[in-house]
């Protein structure tokens, strides 16, 4: 089904997935404005942001169904491919496992704030623009858009001056970045006279030799996106904004937010700026530095969350190889991967929520000793999802570690698959001793891992994330179909380099 | 297959491990049926030899030129190495069978008696049992695996035999002693092996004898490096220089067995091997040289450290080891009969004085035991006058002595002068045989003076044991002195099987054994002495052994020793002797310690703790983790210095993005 | 020609096995799981008479599984991997049986991960996709990485995470490797497959890539094997590990390495491999393993310790045969590989029952006890003695092809290492005397129980194989010749016609 | 004509603005030097509108919008930081760190 | 002549600037900003911006910077305290960054821009002529990006909720 940016009603039927969001968000708005009192009102909220979120997805999937593309014209504000409807399932699934971990979490915090799910919604509509957005303008307003819900969720938590200063800590840094990335689509606007990724694309074609205004312009996007995604070195407000945000917030900030600014990086790069070779001698070296200084500060850590935080960060170095790589297979190993980091990241919370009390952020990584002996299934699921952040085959992190991998050797960069592979052996020396706490370990008291509590939904939100991981890990067949047609559809031109058929 | 009994050649060592078997089994469920033990163990040993016989008889019928192989299965076939497991029936192997068996079953018979007491009675009939099986293997075995494998096995049984008692820390010493410098010769053998299977295609004795002259250049590098490697390999298993040091310390186990394997069997299986590969010898000239100069030389070394050695069995061991030192001056000068011969002989005396002591030991032990005194019953100084208690031992043992000393017309005479006269005649070829022979005269000199002694100090003047132990001092019971009767006969009249020419004796060994040197014989110098010549060095033989006898018997002043309790400490050369020139003590300094040392302080404590673990695999862990650690001072909460470094990030990226 | 799942069953059923154990009562977990490995091992023996020595690899089985990058799940055996197969079956039950008393906590998750090893070590030696070899190759480190962790000794975590991460670190350039390989493969047939056979036709003309490739694969398999100076995890981690473990560890892990470098680093990269430097490192490195190895079991206070280092250098004579790539030396490194298996399995079986009785892996904790428990002693002897290659017994026949064939191409290095025979008559034979000879000193052990039926049952069957592969190997010889042949072959054409012959 | 000028101006601006975010401590200003980084970048879409077209000044607009957006969530945000700590010096915000 | 008002303007802009993060008194620093503010809308006029010119009165001068002195005033941090200026190191370290930055900016303002995209001069002012000042800017935000002004408002929405759940004094 091809719509005609022209057309009002094709423009508003490629939108239908934000819109329908929006609706939702505005129908939740009214109804949180009616009823905010009671924890059973905060319980009504979340499904009804479950509903929201599913039936989103469906939408999705509808116009992914019939094929949806926007063309002719490269004209229009937003992009309709594969690439978005799968990245808008990304964010969708991290949102709704949120919510699912949410539950539990806000009243056991007494966060009886059902504002927090309109802004959940607001901040997965932020991520669905920038993943649509063909122009930066739209891709700016949509990283605000979540960004600045975000910014709230973060601080949600009033009661704890951590919450607190993570909100602010986590907006002063973003709102400077966000400066940054401003002036660098003002200077790709000024270079190429326009801020449609095709039109710059095209312009930059004819271009030939790229001006030093387009080259800052560059500079300055990927500088605001690597704020987003926390590469070294604009990783640092990361850990402490994990650290001391409410953990679902924190595993949506991992996931969500993460995705959502690579998705935008990918767009920008390769439809704007494919002929500009600069970047990914850029991204190279970002790639190398996150993935080193990842792994290694998150040696050092004690605390599980700041550990997971830094885990985050390394993994972004992951996702940069891919982006680094370039061309459909590295767009499709993106995809994959982030897909299971998405999981994998999101039980990892989703663990330590139910572990924790007052943010989590008190919780060691010792502190979940003998957690096997006395919650198996919790230590199970933490497990897997450990091992697969180390990557370790069996599970999606491998697929997805093993498909970057390709993507990378297929585009020459041996030496960063190299990298890839041998800080990831570094992983192993802080993600093992999780495993080792929980099962080698005797607990430090008896009854140490008593009020560890996953309500229904966290341990719906858990299974889904294990079984998705087991299952991806041992047959990606369709995850690759889908992540193969979504890369190319984002390179009419890069695809099939060098990929493996 | 020859359709006679030589086809049961099997028999005899099937018989000797299903004694093993037995009583092994035995030994670990029923300890203690002593009988049904003495039974099996002596009965299987006795059935071997009557085979043998019947094999050997049936065998002389057939007056075969060329060996029997029977192969039984196929070992190790791996591309063109083919190696069976094959028996190989000549008229060498035929001989060590003979001796084997017949010498094994006295000893057998013998250590029923000697034994009886003993807890472990089961277990140690098992082991001989075990030790004839591998010595049979070793003796028939058709290719140099299958001789290795009896080759080994023979050196464990004595690893278990001499650690028999193993509850004494210097026996079980002893015994992995043992089991040590053995395995410093079987490399020497295993080496050996692989270069002659890369040089001639095959490790069968018969394919590699006849290959080998056309394969190997005579007098080449490669057959000299192999014959010295096959040579080290028996310095190890036949005690000889530099490899004899662990020989004397077998006389830690049972005497029976320092008779059959530490005199009689096991340590000659060296001279068999270069016997049985006299060929190989014979086109190296420089290594058989080397042969009978170690031989000369550890026959006299080995003579002196005997004669100031007080521990009865000691003197014994170190007389063996001179003994087999002659063997190997007789194969390494080309005399194979000559060597074999000696080696019969040898098995006979040597089997005797040992287990006369044995019985003496037997009697000591048995009269200190009574009085529970601790005292050493193998002292030499708290023995003397024996002859009165035990005539019988005495007697036997007189003869094996004279024998030994090469006293005519006994056997060791005329074994030990073929050999002297072997090296004589060669030495007319090439000199250096010459200093061989001087080195072995004297040893026979040396040898008849320290075995006189022995007898001396043992039989005769006052008695040193103690007044109370005197009335327990008699005779061993008969199942022990019967076989030292036979053994008595044997070294006397030994010496008829190899009467040479000279005395118009038809040398019956020589010719019998001429289709195992035949091939050797034209590659040697043939030296034909004239027979005045030889009368003249069965002069001086005779003339040494007697001024040996008569020196010892007018030297030494048996009534002057005190026992060993209160004996001072010897001084001067005598104190040297008395010590083994120190020689373990140089090993131990040497090689032993600085080994230990490095192994322990060097390579596992540094380069394997503290280098490789310590600094290379912990120290990159630590480094990482210390990295991580390091990042906490950038980390500190401070939004200043975030946003700095994020400055200094987008300053890098405009910078390489710009220029 | 046995059935054509048999394979797939050896690799399928453990698992399987595995999760329904890991779901049972502690008490009834042990003897499920021993039923569930002797399962296995009756479908495995089979395969003994259906080999065909000659017929390549067989049993093939070929379904594709990940069709987007030509994975496909591939296995089959040849007489390379068959006896490496077997042996696994053939020791899980043992170690199942030897843990019996030995694991009293979560005896389940025990025998549960015992079984998932299983599939894992079976699955490397059985793949023939490089994808599904590198799977196998890490899955199996987990359930190791656990019993080491949760059912080890006092020090079992530094163990654990060191014996992880040393392989783990290893195994992942290997990963690289793979994927340059296919990439490689690919481009130059249009063919994308991780498929043994297609990669292994496509891996020539790699250029100066081939150096660091093989560097890789090195590194994956001379930890595993492992190659001094490679070897430091190795005491800990069989120290720490529960009989089973151990056993399991020198038994059939250690052969992944040396059977990686028979199936894939020899025969990838032969120009390197074959290099002259290349040769000259290894032959140093393995003869290293062989004299250092044995020189610091000899001062090992530790049993558990001395016939770890006693492993390094068993191995050392495999690489060395390996290496020396004479019909004879690759054969004797098979049998050697299985050997130690069988004798150093043992080994540690003795070692863990002593341990049960007194609670003590220190040599000086004994001694004399040959008059308490004679039988144990008879048995130590006897393994020790196959352990020092003593002919007659398994050990011989390994230790003396190796040597024999190797002496062809490396004279010098051969006659060094086989002063190898002698170190280990001096560590084993010291030990043995401490242990079991010498003055009862430590009354502890007056009252000593020997080995119950049990434990004999454990030890038989090992017994068995020392005697059997002693006396009559040539079943074993017959059905890898073949294959050792074209191996060789295929490495070093001109070697292959020369092999044996004078 | 005027283009080049403006360029360098809105540099100078947003390069005054990074430097007041280093130079400061209170939240409040910091912020406030954000916002003058945005305005910077507003003067270069300006002026490059007049030689590009109107997508400048409608950019201009939102940029405008997003500030509004920003200015209302963060001033709450720092509200909310003043009631725990009384101060708005990110001196005191270290509670979040390392170790 | 409008270059040297433009000049003028944009001196006054940089030389508020730099007292806006210079001045330790919070207030100072922000009526010092709005002066910066009031100095670009003069330049925004220079540019044929005179509508934005506006707005940035309107909304910026007017509304977020009050919105600031509120602020400001909410946590009485007016009166004098002690300064929030770093210390010397600080200021070294940020000069030296600010510098650096400020030498690679420089070679944007040079570069000019490529003529292909370039529309003729005085197209804009045409434009104004044609659809009136605020109508040219209208058209586009209502045609061409009418999706990203949905978007603001939906963005100014979810600021809105942010601010309240922050904000309100119980939960």
């Amino acid at each position: 089904m091809s719509l005609d940016p022209a057309v009002y009603g094709d423009l508003l039927l490629s939108l239908l997935p934000e819109l329908v969001l929006t609706g939702w968000a505005l129908v939740l708005l009214l109804f949180v404005a009616w009823r905010h009192r009671t924890a059973r009102d905060l319980r009504i909220a979340g499904w009804l942001t479950l509903v929201a979120l599913l039936s989103t997805a469906i939408a999705v999937w509808w116009l992914w169904w019939n094929r949806a593309t926007l063309g002719p014209g490269l004209v229009a504000m937003v992009a309709a491919d594969d690439f978005r409807w799968v990245a808008d399932w990304v964010f969708l699934g991290a949102a709704a496992l949120t919510v699912l971990i949410s539950f539990a979490y806000l009243e056991r915090e007494q966060l009886l704030i059902p504002e927090y799910y309109v802004l959940v919604i607001f901040a997965t509509l932020g991520m669905m623009v920038m993943a649509a957005g063909a122009d930066l303008m739209v891709i700016f307003l949509g990283l605000e858009l979540m960004s600045v819900a975000v910014y709230v969720l973060a601080g949600l938590d009033r009661r704890r001056a951590r919450s607190a200063e993570a909100a602010l800590k986590y907006f002063l840094l973003g709102a400077f970045a966000s400066g940054f990335l401003l002036y660098g689509i003002a200077l790709a606007y000024g270079a190429t006279g326009t801020t449609n990724l095709g039109l710059i694309g095209g312009q930059v074609g004819i271009m030939g030799k790229p001006s030093v205004m387009l080259l800052a312009g560059l500079a300055l996007l990927i500088v605001g996106f690597a704020f987003k995604i926390a590469a070294v070195p604009f990783h640092m407000w990361a850990p402490d904004v994990y650290d001391g945000s409410p953990t679902p917030v924190t595993a949506f900030m991992a996931t969500g937010v993460k995705a959502a600014a690579f998705a935008a990086l990918f767009r920008v790069l390769n439809q704007a700026f494919a002929p500009v070779a600069a970047w990914h001698d850029i991204l190279w070296w970002l790639a190398v530095v996150t993935m080193i200084g990842g792994n290694l500060f998150a040696l050092g850590q004690r605390s599980l969350k700041r550990m997971l935080a830094y885990s985050s960060v390394a993994h972004a170095g992951y996702l940069l190889v891919a982006v680094t790589a370039g061309g459909a297979a590295g767009t499709s190993a993106f995809l994959v991967y982030v897909i299971a980091y998405t999981l994998m990241s999101l039980g990892a919370f989703a663990v330590l929520s139910a572990k924790g009390r007052a943010g989590e952020s008190d919780v060691l990584i010792d502190d979940l000793a003998g957690l096997a002996s006395q919650r198996p299934w919790l230590a199970f699921a933490l497990a897997v999802c450990m091992l697969s952040l180390l990557g370790f085959p069996g599970t999606a992190g491998f697929i997805g570690k093993w498909y970057i991998l390709i993507a990378a050797t297929s585009a020459g960069q041996n030496t960063l698959a190299a990298i890839l592979v041998l800080t990831s052996a570094v992983s192993a020396g802080y993600y093992l001793p999780v495993i080792m706490a929980m099962y080698m370990k005797p607990p430090a008291v008896e009854a140490a891992h008593r009020d560890v509590y996953l309500d229904r939904w966290g341990r719906i939100a858990v299974a889904v994330v294990v079984v998705g991981l087991l299952l991806f890990g041992v047959w990606p067949n369709r995850l690759f179909d889908l992540a193969k047609s979504a890369g190319n559809s984002v390179h009419a031109t890069t695809a099939t380099a060098a990929t493996p058929p | 297959m020859t359709g006679t009994a030589v086809d049961l050649i099997w028999l005899a060592p099937a018989l000797a491990l299903l004694g093993f078997v037995l009583n092994g089994t035995l030994a670990l469920t029923r300890p203690n049926a002593k009988t049904l033990v003495s039974v099996i163990g002596a009965g299987v040993l006795l059935a071997a030899f009557a085979v043998s016989i019947a094999i050997f008889s049936a065998f002389a019928g057939l007056h075969a030129e060329e060996p029997f192989v029977f192969r039984y299965w196929s070992w190790i076939p791996v591309g063109t190495l083919q190696i069976d497991v094959a028996f190989q029936v000549d008229q060498l192997s035929l001989v060590m069978l003979l001796v084997v068996t017949g010498v094994g079953s006295l000893i057998h018979l013998f250590s029923i008696g000697y034994m009886k007491e003993d807890p472990g009675y089961a277990r140690y009939f098992a082991y001989l049992n075990l030790f004839v099986f591998f010595m049979l293997v070793l003796v028939l075995g058709a290719s140099f695996p299958v001789m290795f494998v009896g080759w080994e096995g023979v050196g464990l049984c004595s690893y278990l035999l001499i650690g028999f008692w193993f509850t004494e820390e210097q026996n079980a010493n002893a015994g992995r002693k043992a089991f040590i410098m053995n395995r410093i010769g079987d490399f020497g053998f295993m080496v050996a092996m692989f270069m002659i299977f890369w040089s001639t295609g095959s490790l069968d004795f018969g394919t590699v004898f006849t290959h080998a002259p056309n394969a190997l250049a005579a007098g080449g590098r490669t057959i000299t490096v192999i014959t010295l490697f096959l040579f080290l390999g028996c310095t190890g298993k036949s005690a000889q220089i530099p490899l004899y040091t662990w020989l004397p310390d077998a006389m830690a186990g049972p005497t029976p067995v320092s008779a059959l394997i530490h005199a009689a069997t096991m340590v000659t299986a060296g001279v068999y091997l270069v016997a049985r590969c006299n060929l190989l010898f014979a086109m190296a000239p420089v290594s058989s040289a080397v042969v009978a100069g170690v031989g000369a030389l550890t026959a006299l070394f080995a003579a002196t450290i005997a004669l100031k050695q007080w521990d009865i069995k000691k003197v014994l061991a170190y007389s063996t080891i001179s003994q087999l030192g002659y063997m190997f001056l007789g194969v390494g000068t080309g005399a194979i009969s000559a060597g074999m011969f000696h080696l019969i002989t040898h098995a006979f005396f040597k089997a005797l004085l040992f287990l006369g002591s044995g019985s003496v030991i037997y009697a000591l032990h048995r009269a200190y035991h009574h009085t529970h005194s601790h005292e050493d019953a193998q002292d030499m100084r708290n023995m003397g006058g024996l002859a009165r208690y035990m005539p019988w031992t005495t007697a036997l043992m007189w003869i094996a002595t004279l024998a030994i000393a090469g006293v005519p017309p006994l056997s060791g005479f005329f074994s030990k002068d073929e050999i002297l006269t072997a090296a004589n005649a060669r030495g007319h070829a090439d000199p250096i045989w010459l200093v061989f022979w001087g080195l072995a005269v004297i040893a026979a000199l040396l040898t008849a003076f320290y075995m006189t002694r022995l007898m001396l100090y043992t039989f005769h003047g006052p008695n040193r044991t103690g007044e109370k132990e005197q009335a327990h001092l008699h005779e061993a019971p008969w199942i022990m002195t019967g076989p030292l009767l036979v053994l008595g006969v044997l070294s006397a009249a030994g010496g008829l099987i190899n009467i040479p020419e000279l005395y118009h004796g038809n040398a019956w060994l020589h010719h019998w054994l001429e289709p195992i040197t035949q091939a050797s014989a034209p590659l040697l110098p043939a030296v034909p002495l004239s027979s005045s010549t030889e009368w003249l060095l069965v002069g001086i033989a005779v003339a040494v052994a007697v001024v040996g006898i008569v020196g010892a018997w007018r030297l030494l002043k048996p009534e002057a020793l005190v026992p060993a309790r209160s004996a001072p400490e010897e001084r001067g050369f005598a104190r040297v002797l008395r010590n083994k020139w120190y020689v373990d003590e140089i090993y131990d300094a040497l090689i032993v310690r600085p080994l230990v040392w490095l192994s322990r302080e060097v390579l596992w404590k540094q380069v394997d703790q503290r280098i490789i673990d310590g600094a290379a695999v912990n120290g990159a862990a630590r480094g990482a983790r210390a990295l991580g650690w390091a990042n906490r001072w950038l980390q500190s909460g401070q939004v200043g210095v975030y946003v700095a470094v994020f400055v200094v990030g987008v300053l890098l990226i405009l910078w390489r993005a710009t220029s | 020609m046995y059935a054509r799942w048999v394979l797939t069953a050896l690799l399928a059923w453990p698992l399987l096995a595995g999760l329904i154990v890991l779901l049972l009562p502690a008490r009834l977990a042990k003897y499920v799981a021993l039923a569930a490995s002797l399962v296995e091992f009756v479908i495995s023996v089979p395969l003994w008479w259906t080999f065909v020595p000659s017929g390549g690899m067989q049993f093939l089985v070929d379904r594709a599984w990940i069709p987007a990058w030509g994975i496909h799940f591939t296995v089959g055996v040849d007489g390379i991997s068959l006896f490496l197969v077997l042996l696994t079956t053939f020791l899980i039950p043992l170690s199942i049986l030897g843990s019996w008393t030995y694991i009293t906590k979560r005896e389940a998750g025990f025998y549960a991960l015992l079984l998932v090893l299983t599939t894992g070590m079976i699955g490397v030696f059985v793949a023939l996709d490089l994808f599904l070899f590198y799977v196998m190759w890490e899955v199996m480190l987990i359930p190791m990485y656990f019993i080491i962790g949760v059912w080890g000794g006092d020090n079992r975590l530094y163990a654990a995470i060191k014996f992880f991460i040393y392989t783990f670190l290893g195994s992942l350039l290997m990963l690289v490797a793979i994927i340059v390989l296919y990439l490689h493969a690919g481009r130059a047939t249009g063919a994308y497959s991780f498929g043994y056979a297609h990669l292994l036709s496509n891996a020539k003309d790699l250029g100066p890539a081939a150096w660091w490739l093989f560097g890789a694969f090195f590194l994956a398999f001379a930890i595993k094997v492992p190659i001094f100076p490679l070897h430091t995890w190795l005491p800990d981690a069989h120290v720490e590990a529960p009989t089973a473990g151990s056993v399991i560890l020198a038994g059939i892990l250690l052969k992944m390495g040396t059977y990686g470098f028979l199936r894939f680093a020899l025969p990838f990269f032969p120009a390197v491999a074959l290099n002259q430097n290349v040769q000259l490192v290894i032959v140093v490195l393995s003869l290293i393993g062989i004299i250092y190895g044995g020189l610091v079991a000899m001062v090992q206070p530790d049993f558990k310790k001395l016939v770890a280092y006693s492993s390094v250098a068993h191995l050392g004579f495999a690489m060395l045969g390996i290496w020396a790539l004479t019909l004879q030396s690759v054969q004797g490194a098979l049998l050697i590989m299985i050997n130690h298996g069988i004798s150093t399995g043992a080994l540690f079986f003795l070692v863990g029952m002593l341990y049960e009785r007194r609670h003590s892996r220190l040599i000086e904790a004994y001694g004399g006890i040959a008059r308490v428990v004679p039988l144990f002693a008879a048995i130590l002897t006897i393994v020790s003695l196959s352990s020092i290659a003593l002919p007659g017994t398994n050990g011989f026949v390994g230790e003396f092809l190796v040597l024999l064939g190797s002496f062809r191409t490396y004279p010098i290095a051969t006659t060094l290492a086989t002063s190898g025979v002698i170190i280990a008559a001096a560590y084993l034979l010291t030990a043995l005397q401490r242990v079991i000879y010498n003055p009862l000193k430590n009354p502890e052990n007056e009252h000593l129980t020997d080995l119950t039926p049990r434990e004999l049952a454990v030890l038989i069957p090992l017994l068995v194989g020392i005697l059997w592969l002693g006396i009559y190997p040539k079943p074993f010889l017959q059905r890898m010749e073949p294959a050792a042949r074209s191996l060789i072959e295929q490495v070093r054409p001109s070697a292959a016609s020369t092999a044996g012959q004078p | 004509m005027l283009l080049s000028p403006a360029l360098a101006i809105s540099a100078v601006l947003f390069t005054l603005g990074v430097a007041g975010v280093l130079f400061r401590r209170n939240v409040i200003v910091i912020f406030m030097c954000v916002e003058l980084m945005l305005n910077a970048v507003n003067l270069t879409f300006v002026a490059l509108a007049q030689t590009l077209g109107m997508g400048g000044q409608v950019f201009v607009f939102f940029v405008m919008a997003v500030a509004a957006a920003e200015a209302a969530v963060g001033l709450a945000i720092i509200l909310a930081v003043y009631r725990h700590k009384q101060s708005v010096s990110l001196q005191n915000m270290n509670l979040l760190r390392d170790g | 002549m409008i270059v040297t008002f433009f000049w003028i303007f944009g001196v006054i802009a940089m030389g508020s600037a730099l007292l806006c993060i210079t001045r330790k008194n919070p207030v100072a620093s922000a009526l010092w900003l709005v002066v910066t503010l009031f100095a670009l809308a003069a330049m925004f006029v220079l540019l044929d911006a005179q509508f934005i010119a506006v707005l940035q009165v309107l909304v910026y001068a007017g509304a977020i910077m009050v919105l600031f002195l509120f602020v400001i005033m909410l946590l009485n941090l007016g009166r004098p305290g002690p300064t929030d200026i770093r210390g010397p190191l600080g200021l070294l370290t940020a000069t030296v960054l600010a510098g650096a930055l400020l030498l690679l900016l420089r070679p944007i303002s040079e570069s000019a821009l490529p003529s292909s995209i370039q529309l003729p001069p005085g197209s804009v002012q045409a434009l104004q002529q044609a659809q009136g000042i605020v109508g040219s800017v209208a058209n586009p935000l209502f045609g061409a990006y009418l999706i990203p002004f949905e978007i603001a408002s939906v963005l100014l929405l979810a600021a809105i909720v942010g601010a309240v759940v922050l904000a309100k004094r119980k939960l």
